[in-house]
């Protein structure tokens, strides 16, 4: 009923498709669900935040990430996507040579972006935004009265000990700051607030009667204006500051953007291999195939990217 | 059953091929440049926040096709490979969309310490 | 003959599993006693999945053997040849589907009124449960029902009553719990109210249940709350790992007879919340109903 | 030799390889199946061995005092111990025992010769999955010796019980359990291997299914374990980079603090707090089990292919209703991508999210049902011939009708609110993991024993292992729904604290010792094993008399499989033609003379 009988079998029983395109097709499906199942992560973690400001998602102003440079990456990566093109495009062609430049330019292209992603990771790693560091969940003193002190009680309580890690954090980075030399302005300011800090840990026997420790949460504001003031001086200043959802931030930012830039690391690998195997003579048109594999992933990559930009960047 | 290999090799169609490369790559860097001046327009003030959104995703999901389509070949091989990209599209979509209420619109956060100190909403 | 012996083999051993959940009721293995408004509903949807499940486990087993005896190989015999059959195959689609769909229908409503939040009836009496590492906290106002009670469980009042471990309500009364966590995931577990919850750590859910049995008095000359029954010690569960101590989050459910009695207990327990706590000035405490 | 077809090119003269090369580091998909099975079936002791410690505490809670037995017993383990032990079971059972042996032996067994390919589509990347399972051994096995022990936390490892740790720079002790810190680590970092080599595996085998073929090998003539195996990988391809992704973000959260799964403001453990937060919990549940729901099918999809096939060839009869049941297994795969919800039912998850997922999950049972009812009708009208592998195909289908029927029972939402993690669910666990899989595994042993080593397997010693296990697994499992009815919460260390519980601890106790005897039942197995491997009758070629093609090349095969490429001419199940003398036709035999071609 359902089996059909050829007595004289068909020829090739498979697609009509080479293998290795097959293969590749079936690994970019499991790299589709890779990246899904990321972006999927940041836009669950975006979207359960507030929506109200102060306590909403931070801007990218807030966090040091500066738009052109992401749309710039953008267009280095759609560059090389077309470079790549046109690598095997000649390649198809059997013009070896146009094909070998332009997998060199895709390289070259693949290591402009990938150094642009590290001057931009470096900006963070000095602003000191990375997760876990962050001051995010300070207990706020309490505004107004009645039920919100309570609340406030009850909160204070509860991240006690969330914002005095923060508090530490910056009191170890003031103590560094203190020892170099910076702005004259910007150094008084930090060490005024390191000895109101201090103040507290100082403690018994000491008169500090009349000097209430900041909370964690009005160090953290100081922080942020001192930052401010720093940032218009151009001063780079290695404080933490206190971003509502900056851990969040950091972790999903770091774990995409870290994610993409190892799949372009591992296109740039794999170009310098072709570059070397023409090199030494070996890229000849019946790599046309390959090349196109190569470019199937490289576009893959771009794709990522032509979402992570708006995603992280701009939204 | 036609044999496999790669493309037909037609001189005049690789030179239109040449072509339609070059336009896509065009149509990508005016598309970015869109996206880019979308979102500089909110902070202007020109548009609200969820025309620029809208916007921006749109011109993502159009760059991607353009990639798909002209430059991983999908407008020759979609006859071919449909069958393993349908299903993922369908999966990964739906996988966000069943996973965003979830998240969303779950139980109010508790003594949510982000939220801020003044708002005390009543009863549900 | 040898080769029959194995769909004989086959309908012992099955028919011995079938006889062992057929007696469990009889002895005692079943599910605990109920006490829940819902729980008839659960119930019931047990019941006719049960039945559903009996039926067909006892369709394809029974073929099963039967086959296997009756078709036991001979040599020199042949089998029949058939490919399918087209009738068949829609009558064993369509008619399970049919009842799948029943059975999913079926389940909505129950559903709905167990967790949903917006089916939840008003509460006469609202609570939050806090679980931790290894235990449960109990906090209760003054009164049952504080004014705002959903802000009430955000926010808690210096009148409120913490216990561990003990659960009370009145029999008849609307509960709401507003259950959270401090550390970890856990599940208030509640076997006779056919009950049970994780704890989210930072969300706080609410869950509602409707005692309709009660099992306790309280005894004021004493203080203490007494079984009336020593078979309705009615307890508290944790069905979410929660690390080592998670076996040993037991707690105990007592059902007031009467909201009096329920009143006269907390009354009590007040009392001995602040002999407890004697630093802090005792607020004045109006137990208002 | 003259076929003019490019693949069955026998241009590649193999020479003499190296012990190494050969047995080793082996690019033959017989020998890398082979690996597979070892490692597989080693695990599978080490994952039983730690099912009996846990069987020991839960029986015997407060120590062995038995009147009638000669020890006795004081020791009591850990609780923490009781929950390493448990959580490694699964882990070991599920991603060590189940993964490896149904895709990895009898996946890469099964697939090139059944469809009369060579070998797989990239050997060396097949080799390579098998060689990426090394350091997920060795991790595993190493995580038991760190410091805290192995991971704890379950074979789902919820956070924040799996994630919560000290800040980086504070050491890996975790306050939420002793067992969360480097063990929990030791366990994302093994599964993540695991993954990576089940993603290889699951490309070249989608690829070599496509493409390789033998000629006349359409789809619709491919046996049921290709199909299953087939299906399978896709559900690999598809589901475990959401796996992978849930376990990175895991780990990132152990170590280098990142926030994904800590709720804001991080939480308290006694007097000690997490670092800060803002993530969502029920993240990771709904990660997991994107993949680990479609992960339950992985293990039984292959396994029901597999019983297909051994049931329609020693019932000697066509399979009843072969396009149904590619339809259902497809069907089944499809809808267990949406219903992975109903492992969340109590989470805390929106209710109104429960309500749809019930729907789909209950309607899963529909393809199960075609699968059900369709074995039967192979076996109605039948010729059963009662070989080892057939006792053990046919207790699949009578214990997968019971697993699976107590699948319902959970899926309906209220009555999940009473059975949601009581010693119901572990009796379906283990319905449909062990006595459904693992019987498949069994079947699939005893079958392909001979083509894998040219030796038959005792069927005397087979019989007997058969008897005792389906005896002794239903006397260790059934009593699980009897307790679970009666509310008994899994993962229970002692449940002597309960009173409602108190009169199904001698059930616990009957289980503890059948689970014992069944522990005693598998060493048959073990030593009729390495026996036939070295004394078993010599098989031919064909033993069991079987049309799929693997059973057309020599037993055992060797590199490259065929000494000439098959031609398919028919489907793989023509049993009992009435018109020949023979029971059987080969798919590549020639037609007959004077046999009609079936229809088409
Ligand atoms: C091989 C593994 C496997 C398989 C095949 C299944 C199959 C099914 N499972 Fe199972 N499941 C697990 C492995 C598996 N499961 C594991 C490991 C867990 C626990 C995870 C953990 O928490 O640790 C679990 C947990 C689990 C839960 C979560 C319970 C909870 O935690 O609260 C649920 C709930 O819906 C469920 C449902 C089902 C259903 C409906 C099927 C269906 O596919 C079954 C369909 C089959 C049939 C129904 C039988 C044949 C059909 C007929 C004879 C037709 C007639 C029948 C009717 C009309 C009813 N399973
Ligand atoms: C494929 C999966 C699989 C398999 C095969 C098994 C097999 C067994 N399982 Fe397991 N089990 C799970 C998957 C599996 N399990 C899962 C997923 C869970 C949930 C865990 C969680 O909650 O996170 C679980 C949980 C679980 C529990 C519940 C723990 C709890 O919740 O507290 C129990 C308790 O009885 C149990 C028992 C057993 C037993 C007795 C076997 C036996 O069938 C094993 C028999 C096999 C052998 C014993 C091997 C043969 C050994 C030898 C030949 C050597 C002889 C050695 C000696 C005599 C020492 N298992
Ligand atoms: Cu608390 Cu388990
Ligand atoms: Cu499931």
């Amino acid at each position: 009923m359902t089996q059909v009988v050829y007595e004289r079998p068909q020829e090739h029983m498979g697609m009509p498709l080479p293998t290795p395109k097959v293969a590749m097709w079936l690994f970019l499906v499991t790299e589709i669900m890779f990246f899904t199942a990321l972006i999927g992560t940041y836009i669950v973690l975006r979207h359960g935040t507030p929506a109200q400001s102060p306590f909403k998602w931070p801007a990218p102003h807030q966090v040091h990430l500066i738009e052109w440079i992401g749309a710039l990456n953008t267009f280095v990566l759609i560059c090389s996507s077309f470079t790549v093109v046109l690598a095997h495009h000649a390649a198809v062609k059997a013009d070896m040579k146009k094909a070998t430049s332009y997998v060199a330019i895709t390289l070259a292209l693949g290591g402009v972006f990938l150094g642009i992603k590290a001057y931009e990771y470096n900006s963070k790693f000095q602003h000191d935004i990375l997760p876990g560091h962050i001051g995010e969940s300070l207990p706020y003193p309490a505004k107004g009265g009645g039920d919100n002190d309570l609340k406030a009680i009850e909160r204070e309580k509860h991240e006690h000990a969330t914002g005095m890690q923060y508090f530490h954090r910056v009191q170890l980075q003031l103590e560094a700051i203190k020892k170099s030399s910076i702005d004259a302005e910007i150094q008084k300011e930090c060490n005024a607030l390191l000895d109101a800090m201090t103040a507290t840990t100082a403690a018994e026997g000491q008169a500090v009667a009349f000097h209430r420790p900041p909370s964690p949460a009005e160090v953290g504001e100081r922080v942020n204006e001192i930052l401010e003031k720093a940032e218009k001086k151009g001063v780079t200043l290695h404080l933490t500051p206190a971003i509502p959802f900056g851990n969040l931030w950091a972790s999903c930012y770091f774990a995409m953007t870290g994610f993409h830039a190892l799949h372009v690391l591992g296109g740039v690998v794999v170009f310098a291999i072709i570059l070397l195997m023409a090199v030494i003579g070996r890229l000849g048109p019946q790599h046309s195939t390959m090349l196109e594999l190569v470019g199937l992933y490289w576009h893959f990559v771009d794709i990522v990217w032509i979402f992570l930009f708006p995603l992280l960047y701009l939204v | 059953m036609t044999e496999t290999g790669h493309p037909t090799t037609h001189d005049a169609a690789h030179d239109l091929r040449v072509k339609a490369y070059f336009t896509v790559f065009i149509a990508l860097s005016i598309f970015t440049l869109v996206s880019f001046i979308a979102n500089e327009a909110v902070r202007q003030g020109w548009i609200d926040l969820y025309t620029s959104v809208t916007i921006i995703i749109a011109v993502a999901v159009i760059k991607a096709i353009l990639v798909g389509l002209i430059f991983m070949h999908l407008n020759f091989d979609w006859g071919k490979v449909y069958f393993i990209i349908v299903p993922i599209f369908i999966l990964g979509v739906m996988m966000m969309m069943v996973l965003m209420p979830d998240t969303v619109i779950a139980w109010q956060p508790s003594q949510n310490p982000l939220e801020p100190p003044v708002s005390t909403t009543g009863t549900r | 003959m040898q080769q029959k012996g194995w769909g004989i083999f086959f309908g012992v051993v099955l028919l011995a599993a079938f006889l062992s959940i057929a007696v469990g009721p009889l002895v005692g293995w079943w599910l605990p006693a109920n006490v829940s408004s819902f729980g008839p509903d659960v119930d019931y949807l047990y019941y006719v999945i049960l039945g559903f499940t009996t039926f067909f486990f006892l369709l394809t087993e029974v073929l099963l053997v039967w086959a296997m005896y009756r078709f036991a190989g001979r040599p020199g015999n042949k089998s029949q040849y058939v490919e399918g059959h087209h009738r068949l195959e829609m009558l064993w689609t369509v008619v399970p589907g049919g009842i799948l769909l029943y059975i999913a229908i079926a389940q909505i409503s129950a559903w709905e009124r167990i967790k949903y939040q917006a089916k939840m009836p008003d509460p006469d009496l609202v609570m939050q449960v806090t679980a931790r590492q290894w235990d449960w906290t109990m906090r209760y106002a003054d009164t049952p029902l504080p004014e705002n009670h959903r802000r009430w469980a955000e926010i808690p009042n210096f009148d409120d009553i913490y216990l561990p471990d003990e659960l009370h309500c009145w029999k008849g009364a609307n509960v709401r719990i507003y259950l959270k966590t401090n550390d970890v995931l856990h599940s208030l577990f509640l076997p006779q109210l056919r009950l049970k919850q994780d704890a989210l750590p930072g969300k706080t859910i609410p869950v509602w249940f409707n005692a309709t049995d009660a099992n306790t008095r309280f005894n004021a000359s004493t203080g203490n709350c007494e079984w009336t029954d020593k078979n309705k010690e009615w307890e508290i569960a944790c069905a979410e790992l929660c690390g080592g101590g998670h076996y040993r989050m037991r707690g105990l459910l007592y059902v007031h007879e009467t909201k009096d009695d329920y009143l006269n207990w907390l009354k009590h327990a007040q009392k001995a919340a602040r002999s407890r706590q004697p630093e802090k000035k005792a607020t004045p405490v109006a137990a208002k109903d | 030799m003259s076929v003019s077809h490019s693949h069955s090119a026998e241009a590649h003269a193999h020479h003499e390889l190296s012990f190494l090369r050969k047995y080793i580091f082996s690019e033959d998909h017989k020998i890398i199946g082979i690996q597979f099975l070892f490692s597989g079936l080693i695990f599978f002791l080490i994952g039983g061995t730690l099912a009996l410690l846990v069987r020991l505490q839960v029986g015997f809670p407060k120590g062995i005092n038995l009147p009638w037995f000669p020890i006795s017993w004081g020791g009591r383990m850990s609780p923490d111990f009781y929950a390493m032990v448990f959580s490694m079971h699964a882990t070991i059972m599920i991603f060590f025992v189940i993964i490896p042996l149904l895709t990895g032996a009898f996946g890469n067994f099964t697939i090139p010769l059944m469809i009369g390919a060579r070998d797989m589509a990239f050997p060396k990347l097949n080799m390579m999955s098998y060689w990426f399972m090394w350091p997920a051994f060795a991790v595993i096995l190493s995580s038991f010796f760190v410091e805290g022990g192995a991971g704890a936390s379950g074979w789902t490892s919820y956070p924040l019980l799996a994630s919560a740790t000290m800040p980086a720079g504070e050491g890996f002790h975790s306050p939420a359990s002793p067992h969360s810190g480097i063990g929990q680590i030791c366990w994302l970092v093994a599964l993540l291997f695991v993954g990576v080599s089940s993603m290889m595996g699951s490309i070249n085998y989608m690829t070599t299914i496509i493409n390789l073929r033998a000629p006349g090998m359409t789809m619709f003539r491919m046996p049921m374990t290709v199909w299953a195996m087939f299906i399978t990988a896709i559900l690999q391809s598809m589901a475990l980079p959401v796996l992978t992704v849930a376990l990175i973000l895991q780990l990132l959260d152990k170590t280098i603090n990142t926030t994904f799964f800590l709720p804001p403001g991080g939480m308290a453990f006694g007097n000690w707090h997490t670092g800060p937060g803002g993530g969502q919990t029920l993240l990771w549940q709904h990660l997991f089990w994107f993949y680990s729901h479609p992960a339950v099918y992985i293990m039984i999809l292959p396994a029901m292919g597999m019983v297909s096939d051994i049931i329609s060839t020693f019932a000697r009869k066509h399979l009843f209703g072969y396009k149904p049941m590619v339809l259902a297994i497809a069907g089944i795969a499809g809808l267990g991508f949406i219903v992975w919800g109903h492992h969340m039912f109590q989470s805390g998850m929106d209710p109104r999210l429960g309500t749809g997922f019930m729907i789909a999950t209950i309607m899963i049972a529909l393809p199960s049902a075609v699968k059900t009812f369709n074995w039967l009708g192979t076996i109605w009208g039948a010729n059963i011939q009662y070989t080892t592998a057939m006792l053990n195909a046919l207790a699949f289908v009578a214990m997968f009708v019971i697993g699976g029927l107590s699948g319902i029972f959970m899926a309906a939402t209220p009555v999940d609110v009473y059975f949601h993690d009581t010693y119901f669910i572990v009796a379906h666990i283990h319905y449909v993991l062990f006595m459904s899989s693992i019987f498949g595994i069994f079947g699939g042993i005893y079958y392909w024993f001979p083509k894998m080593f040219g030796r038959l397997m005792n069927e005397k010693w087979g019989k007997v292992h058969f008897v005792l296990t389906f005896l002794f697994s239903n006397c260790t499992f059934f009593p699980m729904h009897i307790i679970g009815i009666a509310g008994h919460p899994r993962r229970y260390y002692d449940s002597t604290l309960y009173r409602f519980l108190d009169n199904v601890q001698p059930l616990n106790q009957f289980m503890t010792i059948s689970a014992f005897l069944l522990a005693l039942a598998q060493i048959i197995f073990l030593v009729n094993f390495f026996w036939s491997l070295f004394r078993g009758a010599k098989a031919g070629a064909n033993p069991w008399h079987s049309n799929t093609l693997e059973w057309t090349a020599p037993s055992p095969p060797p590199h490259g499989n065929f000494v000439q490429t098959p031609i398919v001419r028919r489907g793989p199940y023509e049993y009992g033609n009435p018109d020949m003398e023979e029971d059987y036709l080969p798919q590549a035999e020639p037609q007959p003379s004077g046999i009609p071609a079936p229809a088409h």
